[in-house]
């Protein structure tokens, strides 16, 4: 067996964004407790957090508490009660989930989560997200607002655009500052909007060194395990210490040549959401051959940062504008996809692509079919296809997800092998 | 009544024929002028009218299109009407269209448009973001510049500018067609024996396919020969059907359910026909109006969010209005957003306890005996005490 | 004494009783037929109400009544009124037990879960479709590929110690997760208590979202397997009902609608819903 | 003389290939058991049945190659490769010029291009469901009352084949049956039944590029009236090979030559590759 386990990433950074979660929950369970800090409900992809910095309040991410129950394998017990409910078998699991959790007062940590005082629902792309937050008002009772962001449909956002959104951010001060009954900060506000600016520019670094042989870290696993603090601190001091830490650490390891294995036997660009009801199994099935994520489309739902754009501490309204609008993988269109997945596979040098198809989230996987088509037939670039959810434990068929993975890999064995031999 | 019978076939073979014979031979009749496809639910046809184009709605293939290639490019849990379009362009159904409109109705469907724009790189494909967030000012204003944007890419397709007369006179065209549908509506609630619904179906979703002006003096004659239609009441439970607004359930299923003892008194079917509950105003800056109307004067529907008129109210001013006795959900399968919305539908209907049943389609099924089984079940549920 | 005769018309077996009505004290069970349904349901459904009949030691001609349920009931030219199995089943199963209050049929190719008032009147019902997972066929190919009979099945359950679970949600792909618990040497009563529970658990679901409460009873095939009622109970909490003849449990309810019919034909009000 | 042995245990029958490499390759025996409930026994008796066929000893088995889904219950194997490795290498083997492979086994269907030496480019599988698959043939020919092998012909002699609602391997029976209580011919039923399978297999082939020559494998290739539909729906014609249902444990068997022969070096003969692959 101990081939076959991860080297997992273990460095201090692991531990340090555990506390750094807790210490979320922490606040979180305060602000149940006291009433403050003040409390808003975001979405994770294309968010205005800085906002919330501007007032001292702190965001809940629904998304992170389901995730979190998943990995935990607690997510089955809420996911039934929502469907007792009414809920379909076929909605997004995360909804069911988060529901479930409310009805039942679970939390992931066994702390107390609080009413938010504002349901602020920054609809990025995800349909889904608009019905999640709309429930989730009409249940707790709190105030709701829709930030409605424009979908990316042209290469770029128009201006037309950003002046929706930013007129639409003025709203929301006005309605924070009722809500919290403190006065918009702006200067806080510019503060935090540089911050998100650093942290932009250090995790865009750490995930160019990738892009060396071996990778110092798994783009996809790992990756996933910075996300917590990047959704959470985007946009504070802690966060810019957190980052510039982890780039240390990375760039220790390319210093020495450390890479995820001893060996890099295989190189792919994951695309999808994992299966969190079986994140370690998961891994364990690329770790046996080796298999390191140089890039993921997953790792960019908070943000794409890897090709340039930041937040902007001189236009601090238009760039949280423009980050809603272009610059987080759920409001750009699937040729935006198709594209961002042909520049990781061409410029992170990756032998193949992992489609991870979940039923829960349509906005991710509704047409995968045609992204495999695209990157087999027109890119000629081998894509595996796999089929389960990211939240409900009911869809992972572990002897054939297993089976397929031993396929692809043998195949790219193979094929690199008679290469050799011809 | 044999012309007005003959409608009805003339109706249902209109909706059946996945060729669009008759958009092909508007084209031809009209030199060649631009035919604009939409996919469910709604789309600006005002807009696409005043610039001289035909606007057809895209309804699926219903169980005449078996899918070849289109399982290959959207898997298992996607609905079949995205499958189903899908396969009609990749069948060269959909050659007759020189352009195609999605909007933000959901994920599945959003990302379909650009699956298409992929695979038919000379079509014009767009996608119009409809707002939701009504209760900000700004949305008209952006929705205005969106149609406006819209306008111009027609302009380019068209190569013909739009008049802004030509604008009110669509206006106040598919104003009278909203009024001739809400008239037949109404009619079918007040004696559902004259008119089945799956007849003042197949006539409302003949104007997918037809130019205004003609589906106008259909709907016209129908009303004046259905005040002398003749029916005897059959012993019925009056429901309204909730949830098929965007793909359709198979008319046979329209006609079991009304066999089973129902008598439908509403519904949501082909919804974006009559998207505005009142007339959109004439005088104001036209493309301004639409814009408004969409955000003030909308129907309620499930992918259309509106937090100042929750829509599990709608539903409830509905059955009232329509003395129903129940509802049946109607939901294509996979259909996201009406499964979301059943829950608070639900809940609003047990508070004024209103008995409901749910019951999933798909466009392409043929065999009915569950479905069956379920209404009558149901039927009589209500009528055996 | 008004008799009608009730017949269940299934996919397998075509079950007939036949009911008195004595006007003032209740009814009471004359006869009941059972015959196999081939594809001809008109004959079978002769043949068994023949059966039921001669069970009973009556003739055609005093039958005053037919009702039909099931899924060939729309095949019976001789019926005055069908009524579909899960109506039939639920005031069947009220009628053998008062004070059950939700129904769960597990047949060979359906799961349905019902809910009623205190009158067997059906309150909602959820049904299994498009895939046959959670149905009785699971067993029935799980006993095949264990070589054991289906009759032994529910007995063999009984003495699991250690359930395995089964996850995969098709029938069929089921087979090759108990054959790796057969390769992995888990023993047969495990794994068949096993798919007892995974079965328990898909139904118990269904039972929620139609508000279970109070007694419930267990029909269809499935019933018969000791093993099932078991893992239902503990699964639910509840007391399972189990009727002595379950087959006839559909016939039964549709004989009881039958004589509301009648009574109602009688006093004027036309029969309604015959198509 | 360099001998191994390929088995394929499939989730209903188990096949058992030995070949032999002197100059080249040619296969000494076949044998075929049904893999019922015990597996490790079926892949035991299938390699012994084998062995007795080609009059050798076990122990004149160099290397012994195991695949299909039971693969990690094969006491006695050497090395384990997946059954779409196998496939497409067995093909590849029999007809080389092979760059498609359809097949259909008992619980699977899967489509796999093939490059030139024999390697996987690209594959598909079914999934969760054993929708139009063998199985699905083998319930229909159940309720109709007839033997597996008679459905083939019986359906080539349909005139209309009825539509066929479901792919559930379950329901089909009430779809048969209410078609038969309409009186409709078995042909034709039968015929309907083969027509939703095959085209259900294709839109799952069209994931991947389908080029000529297509080589049908698995049990179900020895079904005629299965051939003839899916070379309809494809209107493409196929290689049918009288070892179609042999060819994952012929590809095993060619695998474990080449390991023999060190070829080259696969992680799959690094034996603590099986580990974390274990059922």
């Amino acid at each position: 067996m101990a081939e076959a386990r991860p080297t997992e990433y273990r460095g201090s950074i692991h531990q340090r964004q555990k506390e750094l979660m807790l210490k979320w929950y922490e606040r979180l369970n305060e602000a149940a407790e006291t009433g403050t800090p003040p409390t808003a409900s975001l979405m994770i992809s294309g968010n205005c957090v800085e906002l919330l910095e501007a007032f001292g309040a702190v965001p809940i991410y629904p998304e992170v508490n389901a995730l979190q129950l998943a990995i935990r394998h607690q997510s089955l017990e809420p996911i039934l009660a929502a469907e007792e409910l009414g809920y379909a078998p076929d909605n997004c699991a995360y909804v069911k989930a988060d529901i479930g959790c409310y009805l039942k007062g679970i939390t992931p940590t066994g702390g107390k989560l609080p009413k938010p005082d504002l349901v602020l629902c920054n609809f990025v792309g995800c349909n889904t997200y608009v019905k999640w937050f709309e429930h989730t008002a009409e249940l707790t009772g709190s105030k709701l607002y829709v930030l409605d962001v424009p979908f990316s449909r042209e290469q770029n956002p128009s201006q037309a655009d950003i002046h929706y959104v930013v007129r639409q951010l003025k709203e929301v001060v006005t309605l924070l500052e009722e809500i919290t009954g403190r006065s918009f900060n702006y200067d806080r506000f510019v503060e935090a909007v540089r911050c998100s600016e650093q942290v932009e520019a250090l995790w865009s670094q750490i995930k160019h060194l990738a892009r060396r042989a071996p990778s110092p870290f798994d783009a996809y696993f790992d990756a996933i395990t910075l996300m917590g603090p990047l959704y959470v601190y985007r946009a504070t001091r802690e966060g810019v210490d957190f980052f510039r830490a982890a780039l240390e650490e990375m760039q220790a390891k390319v210093a020495d040549h450390k890479g995820v294995y001893d060996q890099e036997n295989f190189r792919v660009v994951i695309e999808g959401p994992p299966p969190y009801p079986y994140f370690r199994t998961f891994r364990d099935m690329f770790a046996k051959w080796k298999a390191c994520a140089v890039a993921s489309t997953y790792s960019t739902v908070g943000g794409l940062w890897e090709f340039g754009a930041r937040h902007d501490a001189n236009h601090p309204f238009e760039s949280v504008a423009l980050h809603m609008l272009a610059q987080n993988v759920s409001n750009r269109n699937y040729l935006q996809r198709y594209e961002q997945i042909r520049r990781y596979i061409e410029e992170w040098n990756a032998d193949g692509l992992i489609i991870h198809f979940v039923k829960s989230c349509r906005l991710f996987s509704a047409g995968q079919g045609d992204m495999r088509d695209y990157v087999t037939k027109t890119l000629g670039v081998p894509t595996l296809y796999i089929e389960s959810d990211l939240e409900d434990p009911r869809y992972f068929a572990e002897a054939q997800t297993r089976n397929r993975i031993d396929a692809f890999f043998e195949a790219l064995e193979h094929s690199k092998l008679t290469a050799r031999a011809v | 009544m044999f012309t007005f019978e003959r409608s009805f076939e003339e109706c249902q073979d209109l909706i059946a024929d996945l060729s669009l014979e008759r958009v092909h031979r508007w084209k031809d009749q009209h030199g060649g002028a631009g035919v604009i496809g939409y996919f469910p639910v709604y789309a600006p046809v005002e807009i696409i009218h005043a610039v001289g184009m035909l606007p057809v709605g895209l309804s699926g293939g219903g169980d005449r299109l078996d899918i070849q290639h289109a399982d290959a490019r959207f898997g298992s849990f996607i609905c079949s009407i995205v499958k189903t379009t899908l396969e009609m362009g990749l069948r060269e159904h959909l050659k007759v269209f020189d352009g195609i409109l999605f909007s933000s109705i959901c994920d599945s469907a959003r990302n379909l448009c650009f699956v298409l724009k992929r695979n038919f790189p000379d079509l014009y494909v767009d996608f119009l973001h409809l707002p939701h967030n009504p209760s900000s000012a700004a949305s008209i204003d952006f929705l205005r510049g969106e149609y406006q944007r819209l306008i111009k890419e027609l302009e380019r397709v068209g190569g013909k500018q739009i008049a802004e007369t030509n604008l009110r006179q669509a206006i106040s065209l598919y104003n009278h067609n909203r009024h001739l549908i809400r008239d037949l509506y109404s009619f079918r609630a007040q004696s559902p024996h004259l008119l089945r619904a799956w007849e003042s179906y197949v006539l409302v979703r003949a104007g997918n396919f037809l130019p205004v002006e003609e589906h106008n003096s259909l709907l016209e004659e129908a009303l004046n020969q259905l005040a002398q239609r003749q029916g005897k009441p059959r012993d019925s439970i009056r429901v309204v059907v909730e949830g098929a607004f965007c793909e359709q359930p198979p008319l046979d299923l329209i006609k079991l359910v009304e066999d089973a003892g129902c008598y439908l008194v509403d519904d949501d079917f082909v919804i974006g026909q009559s998207w505005f509950v009142e007339d959109v105003p004439r005088d104001a800056d036209p493309v301004y109006a639409l814009a408004e109307s969409y955000v003030n004067r909308a129907v309620y529907s499930s992918v259309r969010h509106d937090f100042r008129a929750p829509r599990w109210e709608g539903l409830a001013d509905k059955v009232k209005r329509s003395k129903a006795d129940a509802v049946l959900f109607l939901i294509a399968k996979f259909c996201e957003p009406a499964y979301f919305d059943y829950v608070l539908f639900k809940k609003k209907l047990e508070q004024i306890s209103v008995p409901h049943l749910l019951l999933e389609f798909e466009e392409k099924q043929f065999t009915f005996d569950r479905v069956r089984t379920e209404i009558e079940t149901f039927v009589e549920s209500l009528v055996f005490d | 004494m008004r008799l009608v005769a009730g017949i269940d018309c299934g996919s397998n077996f075509t079950k007939a009783v036949l009911l008195a009505q004595k006007s003032s004290q209740g009814s009471s069970l004359l006869g009941k037929g059972r015959v196999k349904s081939g594809i001809n349901m008109e004959e079978a459904a002769q043949n068994a109400l023949g059966a039921a009949l001669e069970n009973a030691g009556l003739t055609r001609d005093q039958v005053h009544y037919v009702a039909t349920t099931g899924f060939g009931r729309y095949g019976v030219g001789f019926r005055d009124i069908q009524i579909t199995e899960i109506t039939s089943g639920a005031r069947g199963a009220h009628h053998l037990f008062p004070a059950s209050r939700c129904v769960l049929d597990i047949g060979g190719q359906s799961t349905r879960a019902i809910s009623m008032g205190e009158s067997g009147k059906v309150r909602s019902f959820k049904t299994n479709d498009k895939c046959a997972a959670g149905s009785g066929m699971f067993i029935v190919r799980a006993a095949k590929y264990l070589e054991i009979s289906i009759e032994d099945v529910g007995k063999v359950s009984l003495q699991a110690t250690n359930p395995q679970p089964i996850s995969s949600v098709c029938a069929v792909l089921a087979e090759s997760e108990i054959i790796n618990h057969v390769s992995a040497g888990v023993s047969v009563e495990n794994i068949l208590r096993g798919i007892h529970d995974s079965l328990a658990d898909r139904a118990a679901g269904m039972l929620k979202r139609v508000g279970m409460e109070g007694e419930m009873t267990l029909i269809g095939g499935v019933a018969l397997q000791a093993g099932m009622v078991k893992a239902l109970q503990e699964k639910l909490g509840a007391k399972v009902n189990v009727p002595p003849d379950c087959d006839y449990v559909c016939a039964l309810g549709a004989a009881l609608l039958g004589h509301k019919r009648l009574a109602a034909r009688d006093s004027l009000a036309s029969a309604q819903l015959v198509s | 003389m360099r001998i191994a042995a390929g088995v394929d245990v499939g989730s209903t029958q188990t096949k058992a290939v030995i070949m032999t490499d002197n100059g080249d390759r040619i296969i000494l025996a076949r044998a075929l058991v049904d893999t019922g409930a015990n597996v490790r026994k079926a892949a035991e008796n299938a390699f012994l049945l084998a062995c007795r066929k080609a009059e050798i000893p076990q122990t004149d088995v160099g290397f012994v190659v195991g695949t299909g889904y039971g693969r990690y219950n094969i006491s006695f194997g050497n090395a384990q490769l997946t059954e779409i490795s196998c496939h497409a290498r067995g093909a590849h083997f029999v007809c080389p010029g092979t760059r498609t492979v359809i097949d259909m086994g008992g619980q699977d269907a899967k489509a796999i291009s093939v490059g030139r030496g024999g390697q996987v480019l690209d594959f598909v599988m079914n999934d969760k469901c054993a929708a139009g698959t063998g199985r699905f043939l083998a319930n229909a020919a159940d309720v109709m009352g007839i033997g597996l092998d008679e459905i083939g012909p019986l359906s080539q002699r349909a005139t209309r084949p009825v539509r066929i609602a479901t792919v559930c391997t379950v329901f089909v029976e009430s779809d048969i049956l209410s078609y038969l209580a309409q009186g409709k011919k078995g042909e034709d039923i039968m015929a309907g039944v083969h027509l939703a399978i095959a085209k259900r297999t294709l839109s799952l082939a069209r994931r991947v590029p389908i080029e000529p020559d297509i080589t049908m494998t698995g049990g179900v290739a020895r079904n005629i009236g299965m051939v003839r539909a899916l070379e309809e729906v494809l209107g493409m014609k196929m290689q049918v090979s009288p070892d179609a249902h042999f060819m994952g444990a012929i590809g095993a068997a060619v695998f474990a030559l080449e390991k023999m022969d060190q070829s080259f070096e696969f992680s799959a003969w690094r034996p603590e590759h099986a580990a974390g692959s274990g059922h």
